[in-house]
């Protein structure tokens, strides 16, 4: 990101505004979502939701990541499928797992 | 860029460096006095399985009582043989000491890219070495609950255990440090026309190897910390409830799981064994294209199986759980898997062995190093095999079968395929050559006694005895018509500590030799041999920044003069 | 092969029904191993002695110009689903899920404990009776049994397993303390015992110990039956965490559950018992 | 001669050192933070009752909690952004701002750890699985809040010395560790729900 010119930044600074407020206001959703009662599993689904797409604004317009190298993509594809198989697999065996 | 630009005391040149080239040495250094004091930790007990409840002799007095070596003791010793072979020996020397020392060089960088984090990794490892021997001193003695401190045993296991397990998070972090040091320094720091498909193989296992320790590593960390609290804090997340322990019944909470350590630790520690392989793999590709004189057979193909057994890594890693009560479908799944992992590694092995057909093969000392790790690699990976089929592992689980399995790969495997570096680069670090005599004779008597301590292990495994027994198997009658191999393996052990001695006396002699002055003593046409400043060692690596022009193993092209065209040579 | 792995060691009674077909696989998965290591190690010290700079001093660049070398990944790639689909999943899943229920199954509770092994057995209602942590003590009660729930009046524990031959056994494993292995070697059954969980674990008796004993004469380990091995680090006695396992046939298996109940009978409140038969 | 790159991006992969270096050592983090959540995961899904965060825990306060961060990592990028504009005098108030902000987040921290061990009976890390994962998750996540201020704190005060050296490299600086923050600040945002609403 070192070559923007005074203009793009100010463009930026608006985007940051805007996620900002956004971000605040999904906070409060899910706060306010979990005060409703929707169930056990609905309630986890709903709450995750709501996180990742916090999470996404956050790397998407704080850190960058839109328009970040393929280096970088490339990366942090290889975390995602490491954190999924290191979140999942051990899930699965643990409900496979033969036992009385 | 000569050295007198940079004058240096000697603490800020030797000690505080921050130079690739010395932090690779102190890497170097610090991780084979690990590698013996692991080796010595193991010929200790090697004398506890031959002749059980006997004295140990020369070092029995350090022991104890009457130099006998109780069974915690030997519980401590070998968890501590197998931490500090793996986390302290074979990690920092093929990772920290080669990949620091030569990745940089093969890569045509003046250094790493991050050289104060280079040094904070070193000085990170060397306290967390330093602190996982402290262990030893502290009441109960050193953790002794195998290098895998399965809990519950770890968790009501002596203080060393909480010692071992602050020594693990510096050693981890320390890695983390360096692989990310790694990394960058082969994305950013490559020169000019060095290419991805241009890079040496040595330099491939290294990136591979800093991606599986960036990845895997940090699951044990927190699975280290988890422990931590468990022990220190009292949570419970490795414990169930309702435990009674020599007739006391527990008192936390409850709810935790020892299968979930296990899951974390074998999610670092299956990807932790390619790490181990990874770089010898590495070394071996490079002398062996060195020696016989022509380029690798299947370059690309070595790339590709590298890249895929490091994926598939990170998907195996609970065929060291088969026995603890699988089910069908995550079994299927893991064996599966398993079976996939070994056909990368029949790649790799086949290329390197398809590279010796048409060669012009020099025997010198680092290439039978490098060649003896063919087979016994071979031994070692076939033998994962019946381990890797849950049927088969039913009755090999646990038993001397898989040490056997194990050691084929990581002793006479990455072991030979780290001296063999060591006497590869030798002139490289020093400028001076290493004596072929001596070294031929380290490969061989380490060849013969190598297959003495290990191959009867196989028999024992298959006879069903297990591993961890204090008294070898004693006890037990099924062990009774194999238990004379003890004394067969303990003597190899011992003859193959004598034989290092070759090795040891090779190193002093030869750094007090003179330099040859040559620069390229192998004709090899890798950029660490060309134009650089090291020996002597000077900061910033290469008189000219070499441009690459070419593939790493241009040797015996037809049409040139010589029989190798170095990378940096224009067209 | 069967043979040279017996030679080797691979103990040479299989004394259960799944132990066969474990020795099965193991052998087929040798016979791979080994045709793969002497092809390779003969080619290997032929292009040593073929190509050593002496003999051949200019290297040829293109080195090997065919592609057997992929043919031969591909076989092995083809005889490894083989196995996979052929023996080891089938066997696994008889392991896992073919867990034999019924009158006839003898039903064994087995507790491990450092360093030794309870077995629980249900007397002639059974069902188990209840235990409980709170009731143990290693001296009277190691298992913690329950003596006032109306199930647990008839069951007795004894320091030995007990069996008949030819009868499916259906083990609930479990432990008081940390992780062990119960493993069998001469019927190749193993499994870990995890904190927290009961384990079922199957297998069914081909030889009683009495004929086992007539195999060992002459060996090392003459007049030493069938074993029960700890196979999982569990502390200090981990070596010497031995248990015995006596395969009787039906009668045999009867008259001890018979003399057992009296035993229970004589000791009433006595809780002190234990059997010496071995 | 110096290393190359620790400034201007290397042209064909479009980085500069210090970045590709930050994003690996998160990518590193990710796992790091990916074994405690399935260590979560695992031992929730294991037991048969798993306590509700609010019967232990203050939303309210952790709600606020949450905004501190949002804004902290806002206020973090608006100092980079600043410095890409020029403006050395924004950039240190919004420094100041995303300080405050962090301490602000610590000290509820505080307060809210305090009040559970000072309940009665005390809520302790070894009272039960889920108030273990909630003290060792969020104090590994304070830890790498202490960590982001001593950062900050460093470039807010002595190091910003380099703006008048050498500008460009300051502000990549800023940029790395506004990545870092604004990990962080994704961490917790996963935290928040998964502990306290789930
Ligand atoms: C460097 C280390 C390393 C490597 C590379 C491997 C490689 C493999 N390992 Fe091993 N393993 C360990 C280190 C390693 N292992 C350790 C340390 C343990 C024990 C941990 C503990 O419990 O303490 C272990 C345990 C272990 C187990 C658990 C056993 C048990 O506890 O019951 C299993 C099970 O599947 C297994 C399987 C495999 C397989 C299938 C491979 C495959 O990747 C192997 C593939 C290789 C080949 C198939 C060879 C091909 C070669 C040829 C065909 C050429 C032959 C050449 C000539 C003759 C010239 N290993
Ligand atoms: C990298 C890993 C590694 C290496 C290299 C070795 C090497 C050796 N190991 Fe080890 N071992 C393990 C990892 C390793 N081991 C692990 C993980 C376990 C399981 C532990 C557990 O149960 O928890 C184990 C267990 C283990 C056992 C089983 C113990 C038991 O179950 O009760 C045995 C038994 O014989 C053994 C023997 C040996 C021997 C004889 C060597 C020899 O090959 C050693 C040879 C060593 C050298 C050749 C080094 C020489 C160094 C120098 C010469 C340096 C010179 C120095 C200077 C110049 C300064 N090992
Ligand atoms: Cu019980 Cu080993
Ligand atoms: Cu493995």
């Amino acid at each position: 990101m070192s070559e923007l010119t005074p203009e793009e930044v100010k463009h930026h600074i608006k985007t940051y505004v805007l996620v900002f407020i956004a971000l605040a206001f999904l906070t409060i959703v899910t706060v306010g979502i979990s005060y409703l009662d929707l169930g056990h599993v609905g309630g986890i689904i709903l709450a995750l939701i709501v996180a990742s797409i916090k999470g996404t604004l956050v790397a998407c317009y704080f850190m960058h990541l839109l328009d970040e190298k393929v280096t970088i993509y490339w990366t942090l594809i290889a975390t995602v499928v490491a954190f999924l198989i290191l979140i999942f697999v051990p899930l699965s065996a643990m409900l496979d797992h033969a036992r009385i | 860029m000569s050295t007198d630009q940079y004058k240096q005391s000697f603490w800020t040149k030797y000690i505080w460096s921050t130079d690739h080239k010395i932090i690779g040495i102190q890497y170097g250094i610090t991780s084979l006095v690990w590698l013996l004091f692991g080796f010595g930790l193991m010929m200790i007990m090697r004398y506890q399985l031959a002749y059980p409840d006997t004295p140990v002799p020369i070092v029995g007095a350090l022991l104890g009582e009457g130099g006998l070596l109780p069974p915690e003791m030997y519980n401590s010793l070998g968890a501590m043989h197998g931490t500090i072979m793996i986390f302290l020996g074979v990690v920092p020397l093929a990772f920290g000491a080669f990949g620091n020392y030569f990745v940089p060089l093969q890569i045509g960088a003046i250094d790493m890219a991050f050289p104060k984090l280079n040094a904070a990794s070193y000085w990170t490892y060397f306290a967390g070495s330093v602190i996982m021997a402290t262990g030893f001193f502290v009441p109960g003695g050193a953790a002794n609950s195998g290098w895998t401190s399965y809990p519950p045993l770890s968790e009501i296991a002596t203080m060393g255990q909480t010692v071992w397990l602050i020594g693990m998070v510096m050693l981890i972090t320390s890695s983390l440090l360096g692989s990310v040091n790694i990394l960058v320094t082969v994305i950013q720091l490559r020169t000019d026309g060095l290419t991805w498909m241009r890079l040496p193989i040595f330099v491939w296992t290294q990136f591979i190897t800093a991606f599986l320790l960036l990845l895997a590593f940090p699951p044990l960390e927190a699975a280290g910390v988890l422990q931590l609290m468990d022990r220190v804090v009292g949570t419970s997340f490795f414990m169930p409830s309702g435990l009674v322990v020599t007739g006391e019944v527990m008192t936390n909470a409850g709810g935790g799981s020892p299968l979930l350590w296990q899951h974390l630790f074998w999610f670092l520690a299956h990807p932790e064994v390619y790490v181990l392989i990874l770089p010898a793999f590495g070394i071996v590709a490079e002398i062996i294209a060195n020696n016989t004189r022509k380029p690798l057979a299947g370059y690309k193909a070595l790339v590709y199986a590298m890249v895929f057994l490091a994926f598939m890594s990170f998907i195996v890693w609970a065929h060291h759980m088969y026995i603890t009560g699988m089910g069908t479908s995550i079994g299927a799944f893991f064996q599966t898997t398993t079976m996939i992992i070994s056909i990368p590694s029949v790649v790799i092995l086949t290329a390197l062995l398809l590279s010796l057909w048409g060669g012009s093969i020099r025997f010198n000392t680092p290439m039978l190093f490098a060649l003896g790790f063919i087979p016994m690699f071979g031994i070692g990976g076939l033998t994962g095999l019946p381990l890797g089929l849950a049927a088969a592992d039913i009755h090999l689980h646990d038993t001397y079968y898989v040490i056997g399995h194990f050691h084929y790969v990581v002793a006479p495997g990455t072991i030979f395929a780290l001296f063999a570096g060591i006497y590869y680069w030798f002139p490289k670090i020093t400028g001076k050559r290493t004596n072929e005599l001596l070294g031929k004779l380290h490969f061989f008597f380490s060849l013969i006694f190598m297959n003495g301590v290990f191959m009867p292990m196989f028999i024992q495994g298959l006879a069903g005895v297990s591993r961890r027994l204090a008294d070898g198997g004693q006890t037990y009658a099924h062990a009774a018509d194999v238990i004379y191999l003890n004394e067969v393996m303990s003597y190899s052990a011992w003859l193959l500590g004598l034989a290092q001695i070759f090795f040891i006396i090779n190193m002093v002699i030869s750094l007090f030799g003179k330099k040859t002055g040559e620069k390229n003593p192998w004709d090899a046409t890798t950029l660490e041999w060309t134009d650089t400043t090291s020996p002597p060692l000077g900061h910033g690596n290469f008189e000219i920044v070499p441009k690459v022009y070419r593939g790493p193993y241009e040797y015996s092209v037809p049409g040139e003069k010589q029989d190798f065209t170095p990378q940096s040579k224009k067209v | 092969m069967l043979e040279v792995l017996r030679r080797l060691g691979l103990p040479s009674v299989s004394a259960s029904t799944q132990g066969p077909q474990i020795d099965n696989i193991i052998s087929i998965v040798h016979w791979l191993m080994l045709i793969l290591f002497v092809g390779w190690g003969a080619y290997f010290i032929f292009t040593l002695i073929k190509f050593r700079a002496s003999k051949n001093p200019k290297a040829d660049y293109k080195g090997v110009r065919n592609h057997y070398s992929s043919y031969i990944e591909g076989l092995v790639a083809v005889i490894e689903i083989a196995l996979l689909f052929g023996f080891a999943f089938p066997i696994w899943a008889s392991r896992v899920n073919d867990v034999p229920v019924g009158t006839e199954v003898v039903q064994i509770r087995v507790i491990g404990q450092q360093y030794l092994w309870n077995f629980h057995y249900p007397g002639p209602d059974g069902v188990f009776g209840k235990t409980s942590v709170y009731l143990v003590d290693e001296a009277e009660n190691p298992i913690g049994l329950d003596r006032n729930d109306s199930f647990a009046k008839d069951d007795f524990y004894v320091p030995q397993m007990h069996i008949p031959v030819n009868t499916p056994i259906n083990i609930s494993l479990s432990t008081k303390d940390v992780i062990h292995n119960f493993k069998l070697p001469e019927f190749r059954v193993s499994q870990d015992a995890i904190p927290g969980m009961t384990i079922p674990v199957w297998f069914e008796a081909t030889m009683t110990s009495d004929e086992f004993l007539k195999t060992t004469i002459g060996t090392k380990r003459e007049g030493r039956g069938f074993e029960i091995a700890c196979a999982q680090l569990c502390g200090l006695g981990h070596s010497k965490m031995r248990g015995y396992l006596n395969v009787y046939d039906s009668e045999g298996y009867s008259a001890w559950q018979v003399s057992e109940q009296e035993y229970l009978l004589e000791q009433e409140d006595d809780d002190d018992w234990g059997d010496d038969d071995w | 001669m110096d290393i190359p790159y620790t400034v201007k991006n290397r042209p064909d992969t479009g980085l500069y050192n210090g970045k590709l270096g930050v994003w690996l050592f998160l990518a590193s983090e990710v796992m790091l933070f990916g074994g405690l959540f399935s260590a979560y995961i695992f031992l929730r899904t294991g037991v048969d009752d798993w306590p509700a965060g609010t019967e232990y825990l203050d939303v309210p306060l952790a709600t606020l909690n949450t905004l501190f961060l949002i804004s902290s990592s806002v206020t973090m990028v608006m100092s980079w952004a600043s410095l890409k504009l020029n403006d050395f005098k924004k950039y240190k108030l919004y420094t100041l701002i995303t300080l405050l902000f962090a301490f602000g987040f610590l000290v509820i921290k505080y307060f809210e750890y305090s009040a559970k061990f000072a309940h009665n009976p005390p809520y302790l890390p070894s009272t039960n699985n889920f108030l273990g994962i909630y003290f060792t998750m969020t104090g590994l996540h304070v830890l790498h809040i202490i960590g982001g201020i001593l950062v900050i704190g460093y470039f807010y005060g002595p190091g910003s010395k380099m703006w008048n050296s050498d500008p460009e490299r300051f502000t990549n600086r800023i940029e790395i560790v506004g990545l870092y923050w604004h990990f962080v600040d994704l961490v917790w945002i996963f935290l928040f729900p998964v502990l306290y609403l789930l």
